[in-house]
């Protein structure tokens, strides 16, 4: 199990070359891989803050909290933080699994509480100055699946 | 004395990201109350609670919540990672 | 959106990062990989038998309908028939989408679809001769979500 | 003339991949009583049809299917891709 949290810019295909050579066992890998959208060419760029500290421990909860529920042979969550510019990843999720109903449902399910119970906040940085993105009803909604 | 952090947009709008508070408030809302009397920019930052989240020693909870004990409080808007 | 079956050996992560740089306005990106197990060192390998022919277009229908059902940016497909060894990938889906509730769902109606709806047969391989895998009833119960 | 084709254990216990089989069945299934008629392999690969599936075409079909105007004949077990 890895967690990273991290200003810098990292290749997922690369970490889900690695994560899977990693796997023993595993019959499923599923990844997620979070991009900054350009929002139609209007977006310059994104700034994501987050609370050192409460980060890495409520990220490592939520990779516990799935060990427990689903058989899983690894996960890797990535995540970044500071300005990152279109196209660019801002973070990473993997599962391993014997079984891909346990890769696919961890998957989400980390995904799920990572936009809602992680401590990061976006702001997107475009022409007409900075913006901090706001919740979503849908994804606290989501949470409620599991 | 307590360490009250600040993120996001309650970080701007109070102007800083952490202070050190002298507080004997029993509650986060208690809490709330002292900042909120302090100046504008408190007032203006907690002017609507069900837009904030709080978390004590790095932990989510709830605004009813004690402080005793408590050495960090942080205030934040609703989360937005992933 | 790509189609490929292919006895040749392919790297997830090197797909991956391909097929990332190619979606444009994508917020999310989901994968799935499939890898041979090596069932606790009893597998020797794995062969697979495909249909050629209905194969590519049973899986080209597959990912009509998921365009057609979820809003993607682009969709992958690459599974591979023959000779396979333990640990080796035998086939992977990506998926690229705005937002990650259709990333998610169409990579796991693809899967759902391909495990039971493209004539792949695969037979495992070991020290006591080759056995051909039995559909699960799960697998099959799986489509009924869709 | 029909091209009929076999896949993975049915192939096998037929012990061809794919043959011409000149018929008058009407349907999928006058065409598997036809097949297992005419030797044990036959019989045995058609054993239990619950435990196949036929495409026409290459298209999933049903056994009670009509056979004009169809030119390729697949016959198989449940798949087991992905």
């Amino acid at each position: 199990m890895r967690v990273a949290v991290q200003p810098a810019l990292f290749d997922p295909g690369a970490e889900l070359t690695a994560f899977t050579a990693g796997v023993r066992g595993a019959g499923a890998v599923v990844s997620f891989t979070g991009l900054v959208r350009d929002e139609g060419g209007s977006l310059s760029g994104m700034e994501i803050e987050h609370y050192p500290g409460m980060t890495e421990k409520a990220i490592a909860g939520m990779v516990e909290e799935a060990v427990a529920r689903w058989t899983l042979s690894d996960a890797l969550v990535i995540h970044r933080y500071g300005p990152l510019k279109p196209g660019e990843a801002i973070m990473m999720v993997a599962t391993a699994a014997p079984h891909r109903g346990d890769a696919f449902a961890a998957a989400e399910f980390l995904m799920d509480y990572l936009k809602s119970r992680a401590p990061f906040w976006k702001k997107e940085t475009g022409a007409g100055g900075g913006a901090w993105v706001a919740a979503k009803d849908a994804d606290e909604e989501a949470l409620k699946r599991w | 004395m307590i360490d009250v952090l600040y993120f996001a947009w309650v970080r701007e709008r109070i102007g800083l990201p952490r202070e050190k508070v002298e507080t004997g408030a029993a509650t986060v809302a208690d809490l709330i109350d002292e900042l909120r009397g302090r100046e504008d920019r408190y007032a203006a930052a907690f002017a609507d609670i069900s837009a904030l989240r709080v978390a004590l020693d790095q932990e989510l909870s709830s605004f009813d919540a004690p402080l005793s004990g408590v050495r960090e409080v942080a205030f934040f808007p609703p989360m937005t990672g992933g």
